[in-house]
């Protein structure tokens, strides 16, 4: 327990995430699309075109199979390798949006042999960035910001704040939830659902859902049971 | 689901084999990353043109690369935008040295996969323009929105601009003329059923057995509106309409009709279609000068149709005229 | 019944009427009696190839009249051959003067009336000759039944057959040939759901959603078997074996592969089927050296297809190459 | 009430059909067709390609659309002209097969002010004769010959038994309808059943049924409610 140089007067845990840590949600989150992806394809088939399941499934396969030759890399260079991965193997909107994702995050978390909760939430910001620059939508236009940006929000609000690693974590799955569920009453403006116009009220987001997923995966397989401040 | 597959994740797989053994003459296929271009590509000189979009729009894109169309095209998965990875390696396959023009559906996942690629080529130091087709009106447009998708103008835009690139045109004409095409043609589709894509097994969405509907999109994305089943005649109206007022057509004008099958729908109704349309267009003073019937942008098995309509000039006019060797279009070789 | 139709009654009509306004250029269409005829017939000293039979199969046969295949289509009602005033008058109106042949499928109908036909325009001078198309190894035959379908080798020798009158072959010399196509020709169909005929409004047949039927004919008559749907590998055997057994095709054979969509199948699974057609022949050492692949004869909107196999010679494939220029099919032109 | 030249020992009604019975006896049935039109494609859709009906009645329907410009000509001309109508409307099998009827009905009649028994029997075993000419079916081939032919035999055993006309028609009604029922568990031998081979088998002949429909009509539209020898 060590006292925090940010934040003098309080201790906290420098509880950190692991290489290991994050092959695990990688690995994790291959096999939560893969138990998703009926679902997923759903949701897209109702205001998209009934893929967004099968494509991010088959890029996360592609992802496992890549995975055990990287295992002794770090943790940039593993993030880097699933950016590329998804790009080539994802297609449609989310490959590039997911593998501007892991590229940002790989590029974020250079060098880095462990990573800290501001490590994440620096990584995330700019993995949401990244995202916005590449398909130029901003919060409200029902797509995956709609789930990211309040993921990133909650984490620098836990930072500030002080939470706990896992709270943090918890707050930033709970928040990227509820950005998922506000994209249902949202009219598209972005993607393939703003051809519907009006039509696409009432239909929750599939890319915003498979990115809850994303930072929710990670928020469990991060936990370290860990409350205390 | 009633197809004739193997394994859902073979399909596009298995198909690119297809014509890998059925053409041999006019196309090659390249595997891992997948596209299908030209057999005697590069060719020296020429403006190579490269188009791609998700599988299951059969014959295109594969089926309309060869002699004056296209240099080569990227197949996705089964509605699914191609890679970066498959649009640089096709670009740099059939690079002649005069540039490539990527002629890319308006529909966000092809646009990014499209530009990544783009700028990956530049890099190495190909000379790449692209051109987005966004001719659907059935999609309300906005600056805040992702446009039109592009629809039917996509095979007819290919056809002309792969003349014009036949001909020795510059990438900066071939652009332009794409441009041109886009600017002047329109077009909307309707379902009478839903298609089925194989990795999901069960209709993208349901039809009531008396419902139809309009603005349906080239990937089962749902239309403008809902309705009760129309005789043929009123249901080319309804599609024909909005496609005149949008850009508008008018009085005069020479046009080039497209009436296109989803798939599912045979022949005999595209007549039927045909013919309406034409009679419409008689009506409005608006002369159709060319034609093209048939199912040559599909979605899967849907049953449905689309129009579009494109103002001719002399030069579009000879570049439709002239001679294209493809698996899906052929004339004048 | 979901269609893109008006009145069921006036499915045919309408559709004449869109082929006229689409294809000026290359057939004209005679009312009361209904054919289609080329444009600039009757062509003299050529000898005229007439077909028909019952609408509901386009682009068969009224797509394929023009320059270099048919000189006249008769098509009757939807799945009902023509009657014997309409091939008369075709006939009539075709006669270069060099004689008429008849292609007709091997249906009572179309055998009667055609016979009907023939006996009237010889009774009016014309020099007439009928070949009968007979391929469908589906069905058995036996001099005691009305023997087998006629399907789609039908489209093979009307193309071949037609290139030849083209030619400037005798009457004789286009029969010969015609039942020489017949006699090295086979297919075989099958279905994954019915069609609908326009009168009816309701499926011919039920078909589970889990089940095949093999041996389909292209009206959708019953077939061989019915059994549960297989993959698109197992299903192209099932297709090629009777083929190949029956006439047999052997190791060494040069053949035409020509794979069919009944109508709602799209080109993506043909060319699946296409593939392990390929396969198959290969490993008995069979060579295609040459194809057709998409829907030439069709069952209004059924989901389905067809192989058809016809061994080539020299003869045949130049005739196959020669220019073609229909609605339905065109290419050296 | 006249002693019959040929069955001098026996007194019979000279029961004639006259041409406004011929005229009734065609639009009854084409009503008939046009009721039945659903019921006999049905049966076609079974072992065929569920066209029969409609081939029917739109042959029947310019049948009568043709009727009224006739109904001044004689007997002959009346059954000739809805044999060529029939020719130039139905199309297919069933199209020279009816026509053939009508046809040689036309041809055996030819001059008949009036027609007896023994002038229809010989008409209709004319129109028999006439159409297994012309589609080489023989009884047992599951075709409408099924239907005709016994009718034919009844009523010549009828004439032989000297029964009643209305006893005569009525026994030829039977038997076509016993021909119709006894297609059902043939195997066709012609006609597009026949490519279904063994699968034929358990399913009503659609042109037997029309064909007992015709003969039906006849002995119900003819007659006479006379049940006198
Ligand atoms: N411009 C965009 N910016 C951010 N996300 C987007 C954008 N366009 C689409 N998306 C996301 O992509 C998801 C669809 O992904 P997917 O189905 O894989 O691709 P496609 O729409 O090409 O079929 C949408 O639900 C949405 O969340
Ligand atoms: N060769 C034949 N001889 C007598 N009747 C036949 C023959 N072939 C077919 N038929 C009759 O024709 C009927 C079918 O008529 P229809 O459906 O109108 O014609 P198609 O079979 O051409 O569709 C059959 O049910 C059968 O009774
Ligand atoms: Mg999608
Ligand atoms: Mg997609
Ligand atoms: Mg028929
Ligand atoms: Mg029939």
């Amino acid at each position: 327990m060590l006292v925090s140089p940010d934040f003098p007067n309080v201790t906290r845990f420098t509880v950190a995430i692991s290489k290991e840590d994050v092959l695990n949600w990688i690995k994790t989150y291959a096999q939560v699309i893969a138990e998703n992806e009926a679902f997923l394809t759903d949701l897209d088939a109702q205001i998209g075109d009934a893929d967004h399941g099968a494509n991010m499934n088959r890029g996360f396969k592609a992802v496992l199979t890549k995975l055990p030759a990287q295992e002794d890399k770090d943790i940039s260079t593993i993030l880097k390798t699933v950016g590329m991965t998804l790009l080539s193997t994802v297609g449609g909107a989310g490959g590039p949006l997911y593998s501007t994702i892991f590229l940002e995050l790989g590029k974020t978390l250079a060098d880095k042999e462990e990573i800290d909760l501001a490590d994440w939430a620096n990584a995330l910001e700019a993995a949401e960035k990244g995202v916005q620059n590449r398909g130029k939508a901003v919060p409200g236009d029902k797509t995956m910001v709609d789930a990211l940006e309040p993921a990133v929000a909650a984490l620098k609000e836990a930072l500030a704040q002080n939470l706990s690693f896992d709270e943090a974590l918890q707050k930033s799955a709970v928040a990227a939830h509820e950005g998922m569920l506000a994209t249902i009453p949202l009219v598209a403006r972005k993607g393939r659902a703003s051809y519907l116009g009006e039509r696409s009220a009432g239909h929750q987001d599939p890319g915003a859902t498979s990115t809850y997923f994303l930072i929710d995966t990670a928020a469990k397989t991060w936990a370290k049971q860990n409350t205390h401040k | 689901m009633k197809k004739l597959i193997n394994k859902p994740e073979d399909v596009v797989l298995e198909e690119l084999q297809g014509i890998e053994l059925a053409h041999p003459d006019l196309v090659k296929v390249h595997y891992d990353p997948n596209f299908i271009y030209r057999a005697d590509a590069p060719v020296k000189g020429k403006v190579a043109i490269v188009s791609g979009g998700g599988s299951g729009h059969e014959p295109m894109h594969g089926g309309y690369v060869g002699k004056g169309m296209l240099d080569a095209a990227c197949p996705g998965a089964v509605f699914t935008s191609p890679t970066p990875d498959q649009v640089l390696e096709a670009t740099k396959t059939v690079d002649g040295g005069a540039g490539v023009l990527h002629i890319v559906k308006n529909y966000t996942g092809d646009i990014m996969n499209f530009e990544m690629a783009a700028d990956l080529a530049r890099g190495e130091g190909i000379e790449v323009e692209a051109v987005v087709v966004n001719d659907d009106v059935a999609v309300e447009d906005s600056l805040y929105t992702a446009g039109r998708r592009g629809v039917g103008l996509t095979v007819l835009m290919e056809k002309i601009v792969g003349a014009a690139a036949e001909e020795g045109r510059s990438l900066k004409e071939c652009a332009d003329l794409a441009r041109k095409v886009n600017s002047q043609g329109r077009s909307m589709g309707m379902a009478l059923t839903s298609c089925t894509v194989p990795h999901v097994g069960k209709p993208t969405f349901d039809l009531p057995e008396d419902e139809m509907e309009i603005g349906i999109g080239i990937h089962g994305e749902p239309g403008r509106t809902r309705m009760k089943i129309q005789p043929a005649d009123k249901i080319t109206e309804l599609l024909l309409k909005p496609i005149v007022e949008d850009l508008p057509f008018k009085a005069g004008d020479e046009v080039l009709l497209f009436v296109n099958s989803m798939g599912g729908t045979p022949l005999i109704e595209l007549y039927i279609v045909y013919r309406k349309a034409f009679k419409l267009l008689e009506e409005m003073g608006i002369k159709v000068v060319r034609n093209l019937i048939g199912p040559y942008i599909t979605s899967l098995e849907m049953a449905g149709a689309s129009i579009t309509l494109l103002k001719m000039d002399e030069e579009l006019k000879k570049l439709w005229d002239a001679p294209v060797l493809t698996p899906g279009m052929r004339w004048g070789i």
